[in-house]
């Protein structure tokens, strides 16, 4: 399942909704992304995380397909917020729900990699200096082409 | 020309170009992702300071990923925007 | 910080708590390991959780200071319940919060295969052919086994 | 002998020890835990039951793993517990 949306979350109450519909689950990760009150030496006062309608959705719906594809996932849900959000806020949820702890650990770190790369979603920062866009980091695209195989289960520990 | 598609722009490319989104009609040899950067960079204005770096930008056509081969034409949904920085 | 104990936990209780008490946080993972209803072709009736007292807290402590020691984490908690436990219920709770995701995720991870391999809790689960004792699993060994490193992060992304 | 020592015992070697503990005195040559495993193999009944396969006997010095050589004397406790299945 995904939402994308501008009301906050609540991390509790969507686990128990994920748990209510998942048979022969063992281990469930959470992601949850917030909002840093520092970026580099600059103290935020805000950010405001812009989107593409349509294209977040459809981009999120392909990866939740893609990790259920590729692991044996009993329910996943990713919530994305946009508009304007104060450090410590929430920005994004991952739940991976499966009988085998090892599958939901890699499903959630998969989504969450792609998403940082894939997802049209751009910060922008504001704070002593004024606003400035969030640049993207190479280490995000490092994270995500780790995932990058052609069949079956990613094989990241030989 | 190819018929009019729609153009969508985001983040810092929105801000350069100055606008969200248009409708444009370019001439008829512009029928990739690629040659439509082009053209559009020869526009000027916005256009030249947001396309300057073209390594910065990335496109999606209908909402799917591009590269600069990819076909597009009229009635299709085209959108530049900088690399991503969700999640 | 650590909790050994019979009754229930909430997620979104912990998860709050340990956010109000963390300072530079940019992700939290958490990892909550429920009663599965299926233990091989087995339904189970429930799950009874043998500990040892003293061993327990001093094991779960130790493993904790060992993530502190090797990631960047600004906040952690571990709970193990332990009793009889029906299908469904909780049994381990693991939430690690960091400035970076990959810290995050990592430390989880470690903590988890730790647990199942070094905490002394023993499941006896309870099913149509009587009561039998759980066996350890080499998987979980040598799922533990990956982070034996004799310092710094784990390098399992090379 | 070396002097009592606390013995406690968990889940199946609980069970087929038949008692969750007891303070022992073994004699003044069990000084490891290696030393201990045998002798109490040597008490028959449910120790031999228990301990019949040491590859499946995990042991907690004062709430610490120990292996084979590890010391034991006067007022240690000392666990024996087969591999944990917690988590």
């Amino acid at each position: 399942m995904i939402k994308v949306q501008t009301e906050d979350f609540d991390v509790g109450v969507e686990l128990k909704a994920l748990m209510a519909r998942a048979q022969g689950v063992g281990g469930i990760v959470t992601f949850t992304g917030v909002v840093r009150e520092w970026s580099g030496n600059q103290q935020l006062a805000a950010m405001t995380l812009e989107h593409y309608p349509g294209m977040t959705e459809r981009q999120l719906a392909d990866i939740e397909a893609e990790a259920v594809r590729r692991w044996p996932i009993e329910a996943s849900l990713i919530i994305h917020r946009y508009g304007r959000l104060e450090p410590g806020a929430n920005i994004v949820l991952v739940i991976t729900a499966s009988a085998h702890r090892q599958a939901a650990f890699e499903a959630n770190e998969f989504l969450v990699d792609w998403l940082k790369t894939k997802a049209p979603f751009w910060k922008l920062e504001a704070g002593p200096a004024g606003q400035s866009w969030v640049e993207a980091k190479a280490t995000d695209d490092q994270a995500a082409d780790r995932w990058k195989v052609t069949s079956g289960p990613a094989k990241r520990r030989a | 020309m190819i018929g009019a598609m729609k153009l969508v722009y985001f983040a810092w490319l929105r801000e350069r170009v100055g606008k969200a989104g248009e409708t444009l009609s370019p001439p008829a040899n512009v029928t990739t992702v690629g040659a439509l950067l082009e053209w559009l960079k020869g526009q000027g204005g916005g256009y030249a300071e947001a396309l300057k770096d073209l390594s910065a930008v990335r496109v999606a056509v209908n909402q799917e990923y591009a590269g600069p081969e990819a076909k597009v034409g009229a009635n299709d949904e085209v959108a530049l925007f900088p690399p991503v920085t969700g999640g």
